[in-house]
């Protein structure tokens, strides 16, 4: 049994199948990275462990524990924790205030008129705890900007602190280096590469930017319409037919 | 927001009662009243922006629970002669219980549906205060006893004021604690993405209930302070001039910040006033002057009066 | 001077003098002041406008000629929007800020309502400008003087008088509004149907924001009642004329409350229908139908006043309190205060060729008119039926 | 038993002028976003433009019908240009931001009352003389007057005409791109702020044609636009999506309005539209026509 697992997931959407008895296996403390076509149901995967929707069928068993009936602001407190592919800020709220927000689960209730010292402690460790977190991805000197006046780089990181912040067992990446520099990305991959084999926490990347995937994955799965059509080390995916069939096929039908 | 709130925001408050105390000494009832009137506002605009501003809901079902928070208080007093101290906590503890009912069907509603539901139940509740005789006294309107608070008799401006500028006070401290909480932040985090919320852990149902439940709270306690220094309340007060009145002073202020608030309810609440000075053949003008206040500052300022102190928010 | 300057200058005031006040207030050798007010923006702009303009120019007319024994009347104008808030915070403002002797303003009852309490305590006479609702004269209270051009109990009261001793009608339908004016007028309506020997046989209270009158209208026709009484306000008003007329109903006379019809010939032109017109009866409180002179007295005056201005179907609403206050003045002499003014408004019994009856009041009656005449108008001439409908200080209360 | 016919009858009538109010705020939500709380006073405006045309400028009635509504039309397509562009233009967030909106239209709606308010003419109640003049038309005990007709036909035809503008027309098919995409219609050529004009326009203009209808039927005041907020119930049955729905909103609560009123109480009248919201909301959290709300894509 791995330790993260879709096993049968359906989706659909009105007519439109999204995903299709969909299985995939995540080995803890690799990275996993899935890959496909635009619209080949990634992100659909991630919002089915989100619980943002719910699959007509199927199983996601995360450490022996079914997700599928969990509600979807449970999933952080079980260790699930997502970036969003679409830079989805708090745009309206400073960088540290992001990265408390994704210490939500992990502060104690909700105590909002007590000015007593238990809350203050609690908010004590916490701001100590997102304030770690923003050194780590260099993000300190923008503690008190407003996330979205960031450039696009440091959004997409901020994306990445504030699901680390939840301290996650499972981290689900939705396109990290989609649109950054190549500076960005290496950066990137030092970081995923630290979480993965340093912390030990399993991720499942999303992810365009081949340069990355080649680079961090231990293993690939791939998507085409909802399908998977292969899964193997980098090597072998790189050497599929079928991969890269799929892959140029869109860009035929794109040109 | 984190952390706890900086002590200059105490010394404003303190320096709000000790002006509470001493102004009814100083100063023509005329401006007591104008002083008493912005308070109120100020405690409703807060609560409203809770939602409007904060949570992002657009809701407007806030001048009902005014309402219930102006009869609640003064009917548990007349009929129940229940002391102000206990009817108005009661009062307001009704108009967030009834904010709960409302809120767990409209919480599963958004944007339009969600105002236009609230919105509605806004006029059904000025309907029942315009049409349950027997308790309201309809539309003759309720004349109001003097309120009674530990003992007082509080039924003028002048006797009132202190009272007002403590529970505004109050309110203002709890607003600062509760901006810069834990739930603070997860009413904001909705505002700004809901998915971004619940993938971090938030409930965003139950926060947003609790939200609306706030909210009602304050415009209950909002309704309490009226019966303070009001003798009179009609029904057709409560309707959607009152709410049109908060959410200028919302907008104009600035949503989401409480400094916003109070610019909103000062600079609005004393434009009649200052009107007054105004040639009287403009006056006829104010109608229109009004909307086109209203539509320059959405297109000017659009983080109102506030946000052009404080530094912008996106790029 | 603003408000706020003036605002400082009476603080600077009561701290150099203390609140010592030997003298009453607004009354100075040479002038009266007197805080006027009424919505003069807003959307009830329409009541307050030309009737404070009608109120000024009895006062100018009055200084012009002199005075009233030696002194000027001078005026502090306000607008209260017929807002509740703000008629109550321009009532402070007079009376805290600029000191007025009296207060004379307000057409919507409701607003005056939330400053009756203030007023009473602060004892300061208020005499209402022309707004006519019964709730803020009853229950009496000594300061608060008003309904110059009746109440709705009057108005109610004779609809259902002239229905049933003169048209002899037995089976009334009364249709109002569900507010303060509906709601006294039904009970008098009603008072006076029973008291008479007919019977009520269908009460409607509606909206004053409705739409489709037919619902109502329906309940009425089906209880198949001999004369309609309504107190409408004035679109409801011609909505229940149509229907009425739709359905040909016009054998039964219909009889409105004269709020329904401001200007005849408006309404009659509104309604469209002639044979809606047939059977209608209003009641009126001016004699400035039967007597055309009055009408050009008065709108000539206006016009002389206020050149800009054509003076709309209100204006008359707001002389008959004017007159009142300057009578009450004239009769006073020199020695004014507050209480001695409250006693001599209480002793007024003003006959005027504007009014259809005297202006009245006595201890524990602050309504000042009781009596008004009806009128039938088929859409051409408006006809003042004999006899004057005097509402008996009971019937509804 | 004709109690009821008659009641249903007039309701009819009555709800398609309320129909007609709740197109033209659908389409323009549907396109641009923007709860018109401003609506109503398009109504009221509509009314007056045609009085001023008819009794002032002495104008045939059908030179007044075209005129008046192009007046409309032009006036909500320049606050929109004027004011909505520039709300519109700097989202604060990448949510639908509701109050901006809300705020700019109800200034809207001040701003005009305020407006008309200042010609003393409108202080007293005014009536347009109807479409079709005549005596009512009797259908056995049944009575409705011609302009009731006049409503119900031009309700029809309005709802035709946009159903084809909108389904089988260059522009409308352009507009309607324009509401579900606004980058893809602007990629491939569509002028999105000329179209989201175009859509006030024509929302405007409808609004001033309800306004024609209705003020011979309900007469003119300066406040005759709240009747926006029967619009608001029987857009809200409709889903605030569905033209289809606003019709069958509009109409249902034309005749549930004369049910309650006498079957109930004239005085639940007023609240029944409230009541109808409220009620269809917690049925179908989008209406009974409308789509199913989901959030936007993440």
């Amino acid at each position: 049994m791995s330790f993260f697992s879709l096993n049968g997931v359906t989706m659909r959407f009105g007519g439109l199948v999204a995903l299709n008895r969909f299985s995939m296996d995540v080995e803890q403390g690799s990275i996993h990275a899935l890959i496909g076509p635009n619209g080949a149901g990634k992100s659909t995967v991630f919002n089915c462990v989100s619980r943002f929707c719910q699959p007509a069928s199927g199983e996601i068993v995360l450490d022996g524990r079914q997700l599928l009936g969990e509600p979807a602001h449970r999933i952080a407190g079980l260790g699930v924790a997502r970036t969003f592919q679409n830079i989805e800020q708090l745009h309206q709220m400073t960088v540290l205030e992001n990265v408390l927000v994704g210490l939500h689960s992990r502060v104690a209730g909700y105590v909002p008129f007590l000015p007593g010292s238990a809350r203050r402690n609690a908010e004590g460790a916490a701001i100590r705890e997102a304030d770690e977190i923003l050194e780590r991805l260099g993000l300190q000197s923008f503690r008190d900007t407003y996330a979205g006046q960031l450039d696009f780089g440091r959004q997409k990181m901020l994306d990445v602190a504030r699901a680390l912040a939840a301290r996650p067992r499972l981290l689900l990446l939705d396109e990290p280096a989609a649109g950054l520099r190549n500076r960005e990305i290496s950066f990137i991959d030092g970081v995923l590469l630290d979480l993965a084999r340093k912390q030990g926490i399993t991720i499942v990347l999303v992810e365009h930017v081949m340069q990355l995937v080649m680079s961090v994955a231990d293993r690939v799965t791939v998507l085409n319409f909802g399908e998977k059509i292969a899964e193997g080390a980098p090597a072998e995916i790189r050497a599929n037919p079928k991969v890269v069939e799929a892959y140029l096929g869109v860009e035929a039908a794109h040109a | 927001m984190y952390g706890a709130p900086p002590r200059r925001q105490f010394l404003a408050l303190g320096v709000l009662v000790i002006a509470g105390f001493v102004l009814p000494y100083l100063l023509p009832d005329y401006f007591l009243y104008i002083g008493n009137v912005l308070m109120t506002y100020l405690v409703l605009a807060i609560g409203l922006d809770l939602l409007l501003g904060w949570t992002g809901q657009f809701a407007f079902a806030h001048v009902a629970f005014y309402g219930l928070g102006i009869y609640g208080t003064a009917l548990l007093h007349m009929r129940l002669g229940i002391p102000f101290v206990f009817g108005m906590p009661i009062a307001a503890a009704g108009a967030a219980l009834i904010g709960l009912a409302i809120a767990l069907p409209a919480t599963r509603l958004r944007t339009v549906y969600l105002a236009l539901a609230t919105f509605a139940f806004a006029e059904c509740a000025q309907w029942v205060f315009r049409t349950w005789d027997s308790v309201t006294r309809g539309p003759d309107g309720l004349r109001m006893s003097a309120a009674s608070v530990f003992g007082f008799s509080v039924g003028n401006d002048r006797e009132a004021m202190p009272v007002i500028a403590v529970i505004t006070a109050l309110v203002l401290a709890a607003t600062f604690y509760l901006v810069r909480s834990k739930l603070g932040r997860a009413f904001c985090a909705i505002r700004d993405s809901e998915h971004v919320a619940a993938a971090s852990g938030i409930d965003v149902r139950r926060v947003k209930v609790l939200a609306f439940v706030i909210s009602a709270f304050y415009a209950g306690i909002a309704g309490g302070m009226y019966t303070l220094f009001q003798s009179y309340v009609h029904p057709d007060g409560l309707g959607v001039w009152t709410l049109v009145l908060l959410l200028t002073m919302v907008v104009v202020g600035g949503s989401g910040s409480i400094g916003g608030m109070v610019l909103g309810v000062l600079l609005i609440g004393i434009l009649p006033e200052v009107l007054r000075a105004a040639p009287r053949g403009l006056l006829v003008w104010q109608e229109f002057a009004y909307g086109l206040i209203l539509i320059l500052a959405i297109m000017f300022m659009p983080r109102g009066i506030w946000g052009l102190f404080t530094k912008s928010r996106s790029a | 001077m603003s408000a706020w300057r003036r605002g400082f200058a009476a603080l600077g005031v009561i701290f150099l003098i203390g609140n010592a006040q030997a003298q009453t207030p607004g009354v100075t050798d040479k002038e009266i002041v007197i805080g006027l007010f009424g919505p003069l923006s807003g959307p009830l702009v329409a009541y307050g406008v030309d009737p404070l303009n009608a109120a000024r120019m009895v006062y100018e007319d009055i200084n012009a000629k002199g005075g009233i024994h030696g002194r000027k009347i001078r005026l502090v104008i306000e607008d209260d929007k017929c807002n509740p808030n703000e008629l109550v915070a321009v009532v402070k403002k007079l009376i805290t800020v600029d000191k007025v002797f009296i207060l004379h303003g307000g057409s919507c009852t409701a607003a005056i309502a939330a400053a009756q309490e203030y007023v009473v305590r602060e004892k300061v006479p208020y005499m209402m400008l022309n707004a006519a609702g019964d709730n803020a004269v009853f229950p009496a209270t000594r300061y608060m003087f008003g309904s110059f051009q009746a109440t709705q109990r009057v108005y109610g009261s004779a609809l259902a008088e002239y229905a049933i001793k003169t048209l002899g009608t037995k089976r009334a339908a009364i249709i109002v509004h569900d507010d303060d004016y509906g709601k006294a007028n039904l009970a008098a309506g009603k008072a006076v149907v029973e008291r008479l020997g007919g019977t009520v046989v269908a009460q409607e209270r509606i909206p004053p924001s409705i739409t489709d009158i037919t619902a109502p209208v329906l309940n009425i026709r089906a209880a198949k009642p001999d004369v309609i009484l309504s107190g409408l306000y004035p679109a409801p008003a011609v909505l229940l004329a149509q229907k009425y007329g739709e359905f040909g109903m016009s054998a039964i006379p219909l009889m409105q409350a004269n709020q329904g019809i401001p200007t005849p010939s408006v309404y009659a032109k509104n309604v469209g229908n002639p044979e809606a017109l047939k059977n209608l009866y209003h009641t009126w409180a001016f004699n400035d139908i039967a007597n055309e002179a009055i009408r050009s007295r008065w709108t000539g005056m206006y016009k002389k006043h206020f050149p800009e201005r054509e003076p709309g179907p209100f204006m008359v609403t707001g002389l008959p309190s004017v007159l009142s206050v300057v009578d009450t003045l004239q009769r006073m002499g020199r020695d004014l205060t507050r209480e001695k003014f409250v006693d001599a408004m209480e002793k007024l019994d003003l006959k005027t060729d504007t009014m259809t009856g005297p202006l009245q009041f006595g201890p524990g009656r602050r309504d000042a008119l009781r009596s008004v005449v009806v009128i039938k108008y088929d859409g051409v001439t408006q006809k003042v039926m004999p006899g004057l409908f005097t509402w008996n200080g009971k019937d509804g209360t | 038993m004709n109690l009821a016919l008659q009641a249903i009858a007039s309701g009819i009538a009555t709800g398609c002028v309320y129909a007609l109010v709740a197109l033209s705020l659908v389409i323009v939500y549907k396109s641009t976003d923007v709860v018109n709380f401003a609506g109503g006073e398009l109504v009221m405006l509509g009314a007056y433009f045609g009085l001023l045309l008819l009794v002032w400028l002495n104008l045939p009635y059908v030179a007044m019908f075209v005129l008046a509504p192009a007046a409309v039309f032009a006036l909500g397509a320049l606050f929109d240009r004027l004011t909505l562009r520039r709300v519109a233009g700097r989202k604060l967030s990448k949510h639908v931001d509701l109050v901006p909106y809300v705020v700019a239209t109800i200034g809207l709606s001040y701003l005009l009352k305020g407006a008309v308010r200042v010609v003393p003419y409108t202080e007293e109640v005014r009536r347009l003389p109807p479409l079709f003049s005549g005596p009512p038309v009797f259908a056995g005990d049944v009575v409705l007057q011609r302009q009731d007709f006049a409503i119900i036909v031009v309700t029809a035809i309005v709802m035709a005409g946009l159903w084809l503008f909108f389904g089988y027309t260059l522009a409308g098919k352009a507009l309607r791109a324009t509401s579900q995409n606004p980058r893809a219609a602007a990629l491939v050529g569509i002028p999105v702020s000329t179209a989201r004009m175009a859509v006030w326009g024509l929302s405007s203009a409808i609004a001033g044609i309800a306004g024609l209808l209705l003020a011979p039927k309900l007469l003119m005041t300066p406040d005759m636009g709240s009747v926006v907020m029967l619009a608001f119930a029987a857009a809200a049955v409709g889903g605030f999506s569905s033209l289809p729905g606003c019709v069958v909103g509009g109409i249902a609560l034309g005749v549930i309005q004369n049910l309650v009123g006498v079957f109930i109480s004239p005085q639940a009248i007023a609240v029944t539209p409230f009541f109808v919201i409220m009620l269809v909301l917690l049925v179908r959290p989008a209406g009974l026509f409308g789509e199913a709300v989901v959030l936007k894509k993440v």
